[in-house]
C-alpha cells in the first residue's frame, strides 16, 4: 500500500475530510473554520502538486478497492484527470478566500463551507474516477452535496432553483446509470482505456451502443448543460455568487463536459465513435447549444443569468472539441475546459463583487463602475475579452485550435459556427465594457458598501486578479511546457497515439522580433496606473517611440519592409506624441487619452514587429480594442456613433481575420496541394481591407478620423490604417503565386474607390473629412497596385518597394495635413507667419498631388515603372492625381474659410508648429533616395516629368469652376455607403425581433398547455385516488387469491 | 374489510356494497371447492408421525402422548406459547402499580345468597379437580393448559360476587405471572449444561420435571386468563382506583 | 366416506365460512368471531387428521390443536382489549363533547 | 461446527431476549430500567456477533443445523442456520442494539410517560425473541408460533401511545396479522396432512407437483403478503408504522416486516420451490412494481412525517418484491442463489438500515419541533442540523443513490433486469428512484427554506403555549444513534463484498 495506491485516495478524501469537519464546527468559531477550510486546499493542492509530478515522469497511480462483486472502486492519476484536478484543486483555493470574503457575516457558514469542500471532493474523485462506476458515483454525489449550496439563501427563489436543478440532474443521473448499468453488463469492468474500450471488445451489437451512446450523453448533458437539458443554469443563478462562481466555472458543468469527454475518448474511443457516426450528432447539438447560448445570453439583463447563458455556450466548445474526431480539435477541446474556467471564473468573481459592495445586479446599473472598482473591473474585462476570444488571452488559444482542428476533420461549418459564437459573444461583452468604462455612473449605486481602503475587501478582490492574471499568462506562454495547452497536447497524443500530427509549428509562440523596442512603452504604461506620477509620464510620452526610431534607423536592416514601416510608425508616432502635448493641455479627459494613446502606441509598434501570426494578431488587436477610446475621446455624439460602427467593423475584421489566419495556418502545415486556397486569401483581404480602407469596407474611416482629436486622427489616417497593408504583404501569397480571380476586383475596387471618394471627399464641408476621404482615394492606389501584384507576381519584386514608398510618402503627407488642420486658428490673414504656415499647408498638399520634386511623384513614378508591364495602371494612376487636386483644392477653401471664422488674437503655438514643420518636411523627396537605393529612377529628376503637372491644373481649373454649383450642393453625409449598412441592419433587427417574440409566444403557449396538463393530471389523480382508497381489501383479497390460485394451477 | 372498524357502527351486520358481497360469495365458494377437491383426492400420508412417537413414548417420561409431544418432544413450541400468553398478558394488564395488596377481601354489605353459596361449594371442587387433572395429564388427556383453564373458571366465579380483587400488578402477581416461562427457560437451559442441549430431559428425572413445569404453567395460566378476564371488568366500570368516587354498581 | 373425511370437510366449510365472514362483517366484533371460527375450523380439520387412520391415533395434530387454541384465546382477548379501550375513549369523548 | 452446534448460542440467542423480558417486567419503573436494558442488548449482539462469525469461519456447508432435545428431525424441532439466516440475525442484532439505545433515553420520562415504559421493555424484547427465534426455526409449527408472538407483540406495541388512532391502527394490524396466521395455520396443516412431518427439510425433499404443496403455498402466499404489506394488502401498515413510538415504528418498518418476507422467501425458494411457477412470480412482480408506484404517489401527497415514511415502506417493499420474477428459472424451478438473491439480500439490508435511520431521524425532529405535519418542517435545519442530515443521508440511500447501500441495491438490481432480459423492471425501478427523490426532497426543500415569515411565526410559536408534545430539545444519544445507523448505511455503499458473502448466497454465484 506504498504512495501509488494512496494518493489518488488521500487527494479524495482530503477535501471530504474537511467538509466534515468543517460541518461539526460551531458557527461562531471563525477562525477554526477559516484555518481548516484555507488549510484543507493548500494541503489537497500539494497532495495534487505530488500527483502532476510523479505522473509527468512517468509514475503510475492507482488506488483499487473491491465495491461490487467483478467490478472495483478505481481512482486512477492518469493525463486527462490531472488536467481537471489541477484547476479544480487551483480554482477551490481561490473561492474559498473569496467566499470567506463574501460571507462575512451571514448565516449558516458552516453549513455552507462544507459542502463547498465536500462539493470539491466530489469534483476531484469524479476527475481521477478510474473507471464509469466510480465516475457515476462521484457525479450522483456531486448532484446532491451542490442541492444545498443553491439553496443556501433558503429564500423562496433559490429553493425553486434548487428545485429545478435537482429534477434536471436526478432524470440525467438516472439516464447515466441506466447507461453505464447496460453498458456494464455488455461489456463487463468499465475501465478507462486511453484509446478506447469498446474498440476492440468482440461482438457488441452497434445499435446497442448507440442507444447507450445517447443514454450517457443525455445523462452526462444535463451537467454540461447541452440545448435540451440546460434551463437549470440560469435559473440556479439565484444561489449566492461563490456558489455561481464554482458551479459554473469548475465543479458542475465542467463534470458534465469532463464526463462526456471520457466517454468518448475512454470508453468509445475516438475512431470507433466516429464510424458509429455518434460524433456528428454529438456535435450538431454542441454547436447548435453555442449559438442558442450565445442569443439567449443577448437579451438577458441580469449579469449573472448573461453569464450563465454564455456558460451554457462555452460549454459546448467543449464538446464540440471532442465531437469533432480531430487529434488539434481534441486539444482544443481540453484546453479551454481549463481556459474557461479560468475565465468564467474571474467574470462570477467580479460579478460577485459588484452585487456584494454596489448590490449592482443588473447590467443597466453598471455605468461608470470602473471609475468606482477600477482593479475588479479591469479582472473583468481582461476576462470578457478572453471569452470573445482576443488573442492573447486564453479564449483565443482554444479558438484557434478548435478552428484548426475543425479544417483539418473537413468540418467546415464549425468555422461557421465559430464566428457566428464570437460574433456573439462580442456583442454581448462589449457593450458591457463600453458600460462600465465610458459611460458616467448615471444612478447611485443600490446598496454601496461603505468605501474601504480598497475598492472592496482584499479577499473579494484578490481572488479576480489573480485568476484574471492566469487566464492572460495561459494564453501568452501557452506553448510554454507547463502550459495546459502542452498538457492537453499530451493527452492527445496519447489518445490518437498512431496517427498524432506533428504540432509544433501552428503552436501561438506569440514571438516578437526586437521587443526591447516595446520595453519603454511598457513602463510609461505602468507608470501611468499609479496617479501621483501621471503628470511626470505625460511629460515623458514623446521619449517612448524613440527606440523605435533609432532601431529602424540603426538597427532594424536585414526585412527592408519592415524596416521602413517601422520607420514611418516611429516618426509618426513621436511627432503625434509632441503634437500632443500642446493640444491636449486644457483637456480635461487627458489622462485617459495618453493611457489609450501609449497603448495603441505599442499594439502599432508590435504589429510592425511581429515575426509571426499569433503575435501580428494579439498586436492588432490591441491596436484596433484601445483605438476605440481615443475615437470616442469628445464624448460628442458623433463621436459615440463612430466609435460604435468603428468598434463593429473591428470585431467584424477580427473574426474574418481568424478565420483566414486558421485557414492559412492550416493549408501552410498540412494540406499537400500547393495552389494557394482561394477562400483563405479571400477571407484575409476582407480582414485587413477593414483596416485598410478596402472599396465597400471603408466607411468606418470617414466617420471616425474628423471626430477624434487630431493627433489621433492623425495616426489613424497615416500610420495605423497601413497595418493593412503591412497585413496583406505578409500573408497574402504575393509574389509566389496568382489568384487571379481576386485580382481583378482588387484593381477595379482600388481605383472606383479613388475616383469616388474624390468626387464624394470634395463636397464635404469639414476639413478632416475631406482629409479622411483623400485617404481612401490613395488607399485605393495601394488596394489597386495590391490587385497588380497579385495577377503577375512576377512584378512583385519591383511592385513591394513602390508600394512601401507610397505608403510612406502617404503617411508622412497625411501626418502633416491633419497637423495643420490644427493650425487653422492661426492662419489669419496679416500675421507675419502666416505665409510661413500656408507654405506648411501647400508642401504636403501638392506632394500628395505628386507634383515634380515631392515624394508623391517619386513615389508614383517608382508605382509606374514596376506596372509597366500594364500601362492602362499608369495611365490611372496619373487620373487619380485629378482627383486628390480635387481633394486638395477642397481642403484649402475650408482651410481659409477656418482662417478667418475663428481668427483668435492669439499668437501662433511654436510647440504646435514644429511638429507640423518635420512632418512636412518629410513630404520631400530628397529624404527617401538613400533608404530605398532606388537605382535608375531613384533621382529626383525623374520626378520632373510633365505627367506629373498637367493633372494639377486641371484639378485646380475645376475646383474654380464649381466653386459656385457646389457651394449650391446640399453635404452628403460622412459614410457613404454607411446608410446602407445601417439600413440593413435594422432589416435583420426587425426580422430577428420578429422571430424572437414568436418563438416567445410559442414558448408561452407550451407553457400553458404544461400548465393545463399538470392541472388536469392532478385532477384525475384526486379523483381515481379517491375511488381506489383501496375501501374494498376484503373484495382485493379474494381476487388476489384467484388470480394466485389461477396463475399456480396452470 | 378491515377498513369500517368503528365501535359504535350499528349499520346492517354485512355492508350491502352488492359487487364485494357477490364477489367474496363466489370466491370463497370457489376456494371451498378447490380445497375440499384436493383434500379427498389426495391420499396423503395416513398415519402421521404416530408410529414415530408410540417408538419414543418411554423416552419421554410420560405415558400420554399428546402431553409427550407437548412437553417433551416439541418442549420448545410449548415455551414460545407460553409466551405468546405472557405477551398478551403485558399487553392488557394496567400498567400503574397501585400498590394494594395482592389479594384483598371486600366485605360487601348485601350478599347474594345463591352465589355465595355456589362459591363455597364448588370453587374448593374445582380446585381439587383441576389438581387431579394436572396429574393426570402425565397418562390421561390433561395436562397444565386445561388445568389451568379450569381454575380461571373458578376465578371467574369468584368474581362475580366482587368480593375478591386481585392486583395484578403487585410484585407478587407480577412474579407468579411470569413463573412459568421462568422456570421453563432456567429448566431448558440448565439441561444444555447437563445434557449437552437444550431441553433434552435426563430419562430418570424427565417425568418429574414434566411434572414441575407443568405446575407452574397452570399457576400461570391461570393468573394470566383470570387478567383477561378482570381487565374487562375493570374497564367496564373505569377501573376502581382511577376514579374514587365512583361507586361500584 | 369415513368419518375422519367429514369432518375434515367440515372443518373446511368452517374455515370458508369464517373467511367470508371476515371479508364481509363490517362490526369489529363480528370480525373477531370470525376470525375465531376460521380457527376453530383448522382445529377440526386437524383432528379429523389425526384420526384418519381408525387403528391409530396421531398424537402430533392435537399438540398442535392445543397449542393453537392458547395463541386464538391469546389473540382475540388483545383483539377485545384493544376494541374495549377505543369504545372507552368515544364514550369519554362523546360525554365530554355533551 | 460442531461446538457451534452443542454449544447453547443458538438457543441462547433466543432465551436471553425472553429472559430480559422477564427482568424488564419484574423491574417495573426504576431508574435502572434504561441500563440494565442496554447491557441486555449488548449482550445480545455480542451473541449474535459471536455466532455469526463463527459461521463465517466455519463455511463447512451451506447451513447448520441445532437439535433441540435430542429428538431429530420429525419427531422433535430443530434450530436451523443458514447464509440468509445468520445476515437476518445480524441485521436483528445491531438494531436491536440500537434501538435499544434510542429507547433508553426515548422513554427515560422527558419524552413520553414513562409508566409506558414498563409496558414497552417486556414486549420489545418478546418482540426480539419472536424475531429471533423465526430466523432460526426449521419447524413450519413452529415458525408460526413466532408470527403469532412476533404479530402480537407488535401489535400491543403499537397500541401503546394509548391515543384513538393509535388503538385503532393495533387493531387492525392485529386483525390482519391474525388473518394471515391462519391461512398460513391451514396451510400447515395441508403440508402435514400430505408430508406426515413439520419439519421443513423433510417437506423439501417431498414435494412434488402435486396440489395439496400448490394450494398450501398459495395460502402462504396470500397469507404472508397480507403480513408483509405488499401493495394492494398494505391498507394496513401506514397508520400503524405512523401511530407507534418512534423507536417500534423504527423496527417495525425495519424488521418485523421482513420476518414475514424471509418467510415467504424460505417457502418459495426452499421448501415448495417446485410448486411455483413464472406466471405466481411475474405477478408478484407487478404487485411489487405497482407497490412501487403507488407507494412512492403517496409518500408524495401524505402530509405527515412518519405516514410519509410508511408509505416509503411500501414502496421499497415493492422493490423486494422485485426478485421473484427475476430470479432466473432453471428446469421450471427458480433457486435464491442468482444475482437477483444478492439484490433483494442487499436490498433488505440497506432498506433495515436506512428506514430505521429515517424514522429516528424523523421522530427527534418531530420532537424538536412540536407536531409531525410536514408543512412545520420549514427552517428545521437550522435548529436540526445533525437530523436533517441523516434524514437526507437515509433518503439518499433508499432513492438510490451513490454513496449509499441503497445504490449498490439497486445497481444489482438493475443488472439482473438486463441480464435477464426484462427491461420493463428497469422502467420500474427508474421511476420508483425519481418518485423516490420526488417526496425527499419535499421534505429537503422545506428543511433547507429558511423563509423570514416562518422563522417569526416560528419563533412566537415555540415560545406560545407549546403544542400538545413539548418541542424540547432532542438528547443527543438519541442523535447519535440515528447518526450511527446513518454512517452503516453509507458504509454499505463503499462495499458490497462484506454483506454479500456473509449471506452465502455468494458461495454458489461466484462465477458470474
Amino acid at each position: 500500500m506504498n504512495m501509488s495506491t494512496l494518493l489518488p485516495a488521500f487527494i479524495v478524501i482530503c477535501p471530504i475530510l474537511v467538509g466534515l469537519a468543517v460541518m461539526a464546527t460551531p458557527e461562531h468559531r471563525v477562525l477554526q473554520r477559516r484555518s481548516l477550510n484555507i488549510g484543507g486546499a493548500l494541503i489537497t493542492l500539494a497532495l495534487i502538486a505530488m500527483l502532476l509530478s510523479g505522473v509527468v515522469n512517468g509514475l503510475d497511480f492507482e488506488t483499487r478497492l473491491p465495491l461490487l462483486p467483478n467490478i472495483d472502486f478505481v481512482l486512477h492519476g492518469d493525463a486527462l484527470s490531472l488536467l481537471f484536478v489541477s484547476l479544480s484543486g487551483l480554482l477551490w483555493l481561490f473561492t474559498t478566500i473569496y467566499a470567506i470574503g463574501y460571507f462575512k457575516n451571514s448565516a449558516n457558514r458552516s453549513r455552507f463551507f462544507a459542502f463547498f469542500s465536500l462539493c470539491v471532493g466530489a469534483t476531484i474523485g469524479l476527475a481521477l474516477a478510474g473507471n464509469l462506476v466510480t465516475f457515476l458515483i462521484f457525479y450522483e454525489l456531486l448532484t446532491l452535496v451542490t442541492y444545498p449550496l443553491i439553496a443556501h439563501k433558503g429564500n423562496v427563489a433559490s429553493i425553486k432553483a434548487a428545485r429545478t436543478y435537482l429534477i434536471y440532474t436526478m432524470i440525467g443521473g438516472v439516464l447515466l446509470l441506466t447507461g453505464v448499468v447496460w453498458l456494464k453488463v455488455l461489456a463487463g469492468p468499465l475501465d478507462f482505456t486511453s484509446a478506447g474500450l469498446l474498440a476492440e471488445l468482440p461482438g457488441l451489437d452497434n445499435s446497442h451502443l448507440q442507444i447507450i451512446f445517447f443514454l450517457l450523453i443525455a445523462g452526462l448533458g444535463v451537467k454540461a448543460a447541452l440545448f435540451p437539458l440546460h434551463a437549470w443554469l440560469p435559473i440556479s443563478m439565484a444561489a449566492p455568487a461563490p456558489v455561481s462562481a464554482l458551479l459554473h466555472a469548475v465543479a458542475v458543468v465542467k463534470a458534465g463536459a469532463f464526463g462526456i469527454v471520457r466517454v468518448v475518448y475512454d470508453i468509445y474511443g475516438i475512431e470507433f465513435a466516429s464510424d458509429l457516426g455518434l460524433t456528428v450528432l454529438l456535435a450538431v447539438i454542441a454547436g447548435f447549444t453555442i449559438i442558442y447560448g450565445s442569443v439567449k445570453a443577448l437579451s438577458q439583463d441580469d449579469l449573472k443569468r448573461r453569464l450563465a447563458y454564455s456558460t451554457v455556450s462555452q460549454v459546448s466548445y467543449i464538446a464540440l472539441g471532442t465531437a469533432i474526431a480531430g487529434p488539434i480539435a481534441t486539444i482544443g477541446g481540453l484546453v479551454h475546459l481549463v481556459h474557461q474556467g479560468l475565465m468564467k471564473i474571474t467574470l462570477f468573481f467580479c460579478a460577485g463583487n459588484l452585487a456584494e459592495t454596489l448590490g449592482v445586479h443588473k447590467i443597466s446599473q453598471m455605468n461608470g463602475a470602473g471609475k468606482r472598482m477600477p482593479l475588479t473591473m479591469a479582472a473583468f474585462t481582461i476576462a470578457a475579452f478572453g471569452m470573445i476570444g482576443v488573442p492573447p488571452i486564453a479564449g483565443f488559444v482554444s479558438k484557434w485550435y478548435l478552428g484548426v482542428g475543425a479544417l483539418e476533420a473537413q468540418a467546415y461549418w464549425v468555422l461557421g459556427v465559430l464566428a457566428i459564437s464570437s460574433l456573439l459573444n462580442a456583442s454581448y461583452f462589449l457593450p458591457i465594457i463600453h458600460a462600465i468604462w465610458f459611460k458616467e455612473q448615471d444612478q447611485p449605486w443600490p446598496k454601496e458598501v461603505a468605501k474601504l481602503r480598497l475598492e472592496t475587501h482584499w479577499m473579494l478582490l484578490l481572488p479576480p486578479l489573480i485568476t484574471a492574471f492566469f487566464a492572460l499568462a495561459v494564453g501568452l506562454f501557452a506553448s510554454s511546457a507547463y502550459s495546459p495547452l502542452t498538457w492537453s497536447a499530451l493527452i492527445a497524443s496519447r489518445e490518437y497515439q498512431a496517427i498524432f500530427p506533428d504540432i509544433s509549428d501552428i503552436a501561438l509562440k506569440y514571438s516578437t522580433g526586437h521587443l526591447w523596442v516595446l520595453i519603454l512603452p511598457t513602463l510609461l504604461l505602468f507608470a501611468m496606473v499609479f496617479k501621483t506620477l501621471r503628470a511626470k509620464v505625460i511629460r515623458l510620452i514623446p521619449l517612448a517611440p524613440l527606440p523605435a526610431l533609432l532601431g529602424a534607423i540603426l538597427v532594424v536592416n536585414e526585412d527592408k519592409v519592415e524596416q521602413s514601416f517601422l520607420l514611418l510608425t516611429a516618426a509618426i508616432w513621436f511627432i503625434a506624441a509632441l503634437y500632443a502635448q500642446t493640444y491636449m493641455t486644457n483637456d480635461n479627459k487627458k489622462h485617459r487619452f495618453y493611457l489609450f494613446f501609449i497603448i495603441t502606441m505599442i499594439g502599432n509598434l508590435g504589429v510592425v514587429l511581429a515575426q509571426e501570426i499569433s503575435s501580428f494578431i494579439a498586436f492588432f488587436a490591441l491596436m484596433s480594442f484601445s483605438a476605440y477610446p481615443l475615437i470616442l475621446h469628445s464624448e460628442s455624439d458623433e463621436a459615440k456613433s463612430a466609435a460604435t460602427t468603428y468598434i463593429r467593423w473591428v470585431i467584424f475584421s477580427e473574426i474574418v481575420l481568424f478565420l483566414g489566419l486558421v485557414g492559412k495556418t492550416y493549408y501552410a502545415e498540412f494540406s499537400t496541394n500547393e495552389l494557394p486556397v482561394v477562400w483563405v486569401a479571400t477571407l484575409l483581404i476582407i480582414g485587413f481591407g477593414v483596416k485598410a480602407g478596402l472599396a465597400t469596407l471603408h466607411v468606418w474611416l470617414p466617420k471616425a478620423h474628423p471626430v477624434a482629436p487630431i493627433p489621433a486622427s492623425a495616426l489613424l489616417s497615416a500610420v495605423m490604417v497601413k497595418v493593412g497593408l503591412l497585413g496583406w504583404i505578409r500573408f497574402l501569397p504575393l509574389g509566389d503565386a496568382s489568384i487571379n480571380v481576386l485580382a481583378q476586383p482588387m484593381m477595379v475596387l482600388g481605383f472606383t474607390a479613388t475616383f469616388l471618394a474624390a468626387i464624394y471627399g470634395a463636397l464635404q464641408d469639414n476639413a478632416k473629412t475631406v482629409l479622411a476621404y483623400s485617404t481612401v482615394s490613395q488607399l485605393g492606389i495601394i488596394v489597386a497596385s495590391i490587385g497588380f501584384a497579385l495577377a503577375n507576381p512576377d512584378s512583385w519584386a519591383l511592385l513591394l518597394p513602390a508600394i512601401v514608398l507610397f505608403a510612406m510618402h502617404h503617411g508622412f503627407a497625411k501626418a502633416s495635413l491633419f497637423f495643420c488642420v490644427g493650425l487653422s486658428s492661426a492662419l489669419k490673414p496679416g500675421h507675419k507667419l502666416t505665409p510661413f504656415l500656408w507654405l506648411l499647408v501647400l508642401v504636403p498638399a501638392l506632394s500628395l498631388i505628386g507634383l515634380p520634386l515631392s515624394s508623391g511623384a517619386l513615389a508614383k513614378a517608382a508605382l509606374k515603372d514596376a506596372t509597366s508591364s500594364w500601362p492602362l495602371f499608369s495611365t490611372l494612376l496619373v487620373m487619380s492625381a485629378i482627383g486628390t487636386t480635387l481633394l486638395m483644392g477642397r481642403f484649402i477653401e475650408l482651410m481659409r474659410e477656418q482662417a478667418i471664422l475663428n481668427a483668435s488674437s492669439a499668437k501662433p503655438n511654436w510647440r504646435l508648429i514644429l511638429p507640423t514643420v518635420l512632418s512636412a518636411l518629410m513630404c520631400l523627396s530628397y529624404f527617401y533616395t538613400p533608404p530605398f537605393e532606388f537605382k535608375q529612377f531613384q533621382t529626383i529628376v525623374s520626378t520632373l516629368s510633365w505627367s506629373a503637372v498637367w493633372p494639377a491644373f486641371i484639378g485646380f481649373l475645376i475646383i474654380f469652376v464649381t466653386k459656385k454649383l457646389r457651394a449650391k450642393l446640399p453635404v452628403p453625409p460622412a459614410g457613404d455607403l454607411l446608410i446602407v449598412y445601417q439600413a440593413l441592419a435594422s432589416l435583420s433587427t426587425k426580422t430577428w425581433q420578429i422571430i424572437a417574440n414568436l418563438n416567445a409566444s410559442i414558448a408561452l403557449y407550451i407553457d400553458m398547455m404544461l400548465g393545463h396538463l399538470h392541472l388536469w393530471s392532478l385532477s384525475v389523480s384526486r379523483r381515481l385516488s379517491k375511488q381506489l382508497t383501496l375501501d374494498r381489501p376484503g373484495t382485493i383479497m379474494v381476487v388476489m387469491l384467484a388470480t394466485l390460485l389461477y396463475a399456480f394451477l396452470t | 374489510m378491515f377498513n369500517k372498524l368503528d365501535i359504535e357502527y350499528d349499520g346492517p351486520p354485512v355492508d350491502k356494497s352488492a359487487l364485494s358481497l357477490i364477489a367474496s360469495v363466489l370466491v370463497a365458494g370457489l376456494l371451498l371447492a378447490v380445497t375440499i377437491t384436493i383434500v379427498l383426492s389426495d391420499k396423503g400420508h395416513n398415519t402421521g408421525l404416530a408410529t414415530v412417537i408410540t417408538q419414543n413414548i418411554e423416552l419421554s417420561g410420560v405415558t400420554n402422548p399428546v402431553t409427550a409431544v407437548l412437553l417433551n418432544f416439541r418442549a420448545y413450541d410449548t415455551l414460545l406459547e407460553i409466551a405468546v400468553l405472557l405477551v398478551v398478558v403485558l399487553a392488557i394488564l394496567p400498567t400503574r402499580d397501585h400498590h394494594t395488596p395482592f389479594f384483598k377481601r371486600i366485605e360487601v354489605n348485601k350478599q347474594n345468597l345463591v352465589l355465595s353459596a355456589l362459591q363455597c361449594w364448588i370453587a374448593p371442587a374445582v380446585v381439587i379437580f383441576a389438581g387431579y387433572l394436572l396429574w393426570a395429564g402425565a397418562h390421561q388427556p390433561g395436562g397444565a393448559f386445561q388445568a389451568g383453564a379450569l381454575l380461571a373458571g373458578a376465578s371467574v366465579l369468584l368474581f362475580q360476587s366482587d368480593t375478591y380483587q386481585i392486583n395484578y400488578t403487585s410484585p407478587i402477581a407480577r412474579v407468579l405471572l411470569v413463573l412459568s416461562l421462568g422456570v421453563f427457560i432456567t429448566i431448558g437451559t440448565a439441561l444444555i449444561w447437563f445434557e449437552g442441549s437444550l431441553l433434552t430431559y435426563p430419562l430418570a428425572f424427565s417425568g418429574l420435571l414434566i411434572l414441575l413445569i407443568e405446575t407452574c404453567a397452570t399457576v400461570s395460566i391461570t393468573l394470566a386468563l383470570a387478567s383477561l378476564y378482570s381487565s374487562f371488568i375493570a374497564n367496564e366500570n373505569l377501573s376502581i382506583t382511577d376514579n374514587k368516587h365512583r361507586t361500584i354498581e | 366416506m369415513t368419518s375422519a373425511l367429514f369432518y375434515s370437510m367440515a372443518g373446511l366449510a368452517l374455515f370458508a365460512i369464517g373467511f367470508f365472514g371476515v371479508v364481509v362483517a363490517s362490526h369489529v366484533m363480528r370480525k373477531i368471531l370470525a376470525l375465531n371460527v376460521m380457527g376453530v375450523g383448522i382445529f377440526m380439520f386437524l383432528i379429523a387428521l389425526a384420526k384418519r387412520n381408525p387403528l391409530v391415533v396421531d398424537p402430533l395434530p392435537h399438540a398442535l390443536v392445543l397449542t393453537g387454541i392458547v395463541i386464538a384465546v391469546a389473540g382475540t382477548a388483545l383483539a377485545l382489549n384493544l376494541m374495549v379501550r377505543i369504545h372507552h375513549i368515544d364514550q369519554s369523548s362523546q360525554e365530554q363533547s355533551k | 461446527m460442531n461446538d457451534l452446534s452443542s454449544s447453547l448460542l443458538l438457543p441462547a440467542i433466543v432465551f436471553l431476549p425472553l429472559l430480559a423480558a422477564i427482568i424488564a417486567y419484574l423491574i417495573g419503573q426504576n431508574r435502572l430500567q434504561g441500563p440494565i436494558n442496554i447491557c441486555f442488548s449488548l449482550a445480545q449482539f455480542l451473541l449474535i456477533g459471536l455466532t455469526t462469525l463463527l459461521f463465517l469461519h466455519e463455511k463447512t456447508d451451506q447451513s447448520e443445523r441445532y437439535i433441540i432435545g435430542g429428538w431429530g428431525a420429525p419427531l422433535g424441532i430443530d434450530l436451523i442456520v443458514d447464509g440468509f439466516s445468520i445476515l437476518m440475525l445480524a441485521l436483528t442484532g445491531l438494531l436491536t442494539l440500537l434501538i435499544t439505545l434510542y429507547s433508553a433515553s426515548y422513554f427515560s420520562g422527558k419524552y413520553s410517560a414513562s409508566d409506558k415504559s414498563l409496558r414497552f421493555w417486556p414486549l420489545w424484547w418478546l418482540l426480539i425473541s419472536g424475531l429471533s427465534a423465526l430466523f432460526m426455526s426449521a419447524d413450519a409449527f413452529n415458525i408460526y408460533v413466532c408470527l403469532e408472538i412476533i404479530g402480537l407483540s407488535a401489535a400491543a406495541l403499537v397500541a401503546l401511545q394509548g391515543n384513538r388512532a393509535a388503538l385503532q391502527a393495533a387493531l387492525r394490524y392485529l386483525l390482519v396479522g391474525l388473518l394471515g396466521s391462519l391461512f398460513y395455520l391451514f396451510a400447515i396443516a395441508i403440508l402435514y396432512r400430505s408430508h406426515g412431518t413439520l419439519d421443513l427439510m423433510q417437506i423439501a425433499e417431498t414435494t412434488n407437483h402435486s396440489f395439496p404443496d400448490k394450494v398450501a403455498m398459495i395460502l402462504i402466499t396470500i397469507g404472508l403478503l397480507l403480513k408483509i404489506a405488499l401493495f394492494p394488502l398494505h391498507f394496513w401498515l401506514p397508520p400503524a408504522h405512523a401511530n407507534a413510538p418512534t423507536p417500534v415504528s423504527a423496527i417495525l418498518s425495519a424488521l418485523v416486516v421482513k420476518a414475514s418476507l424471509y418467510i415467504l422467501i424460505k417457502f418459495w425458494f426452499d421448501v415448495l420451490g417446485e410448486t411455483t411457477t413464472l406466471g405466481a412470480s411475474q405477478v408478484l412482480g407487478a404487485l411489487g412494481g405497482a407497490g412501487i408506484i403507488y407507494g412512492s404517489w403517496c409518500a408524495f401527497r401524505a402530509t405527515q412525517l412518519k405516514l410519509l415514511i410508511a408509505y416509503s415502506t411500501v414502496a421499497q417493499l415493492g422493490y423486494i418484491f422485485l426478485l421473484f420474477p427475476l430470479s432466473e428459472y432453471s428446469m421450471g424451478v427458480s433457486s435464491f442463489t442468482g444475482s437477483a438473491s444478492q439484490a433483494a439480500v442487499y436490498f433488505i439490508v440497506a432498506h433495515a438500515c436506512a428506514k430505521a435511520a429515517m424514522f429516528l431521524a424523523a421522530g427527534n425532529l418531530i420532537l424538536a419541533q412540536g407536531d409531525g405535519e410536514i408543512a412545520q418542517l420549514k427552517g428545521i435545519a437550522v435548529r436540526e442540523p445533525l437530523n436533517v442530515l441523516v434524514f437526507a443521508i437515509a433518503g439518499i440511500s433508499l432513492i438510490g443513490l451513490p454513496p449509499s447501500a441503497g445504490f449498490i441495491a439497486k445497481w444489482l438490481l438493475l443488472t439482473t433486469a438486463i441480464e435477464s432480459g426484462q427491461w420493463w423492471w428497469v422502467i420500474v425501478v427508474i421511476t420508483g428512484g425519481l418518485l423516490g427523490a420526488m417526496y425527499l426532497f419535499k421534505v429537503l426543500s422545506l428543511a433547507f427554506s429558511t423563509d423570514p415569515a416562518v422563522i417569526e411565526s416560528r419563533a412566537v410559536k415555540s415560545t406560545a403555549p407549546v403544542s400538545s408534545v413539548s418541542s424540547v430539545p432532542v438528547s443527543n444519544v438519541m442523535t447519535t444513534v440515528a447518526l450511527i445507523l446513518a454512517l452503516i448505511t453509507l458504509a454499505l455503499g463503499f462495499n458490497a463484498e462484506f454483506i454479500l458473502n456473509i449471506s452465502n448466497t455468494v458461495s454458489e454465484v461466484n462465477d458470474i
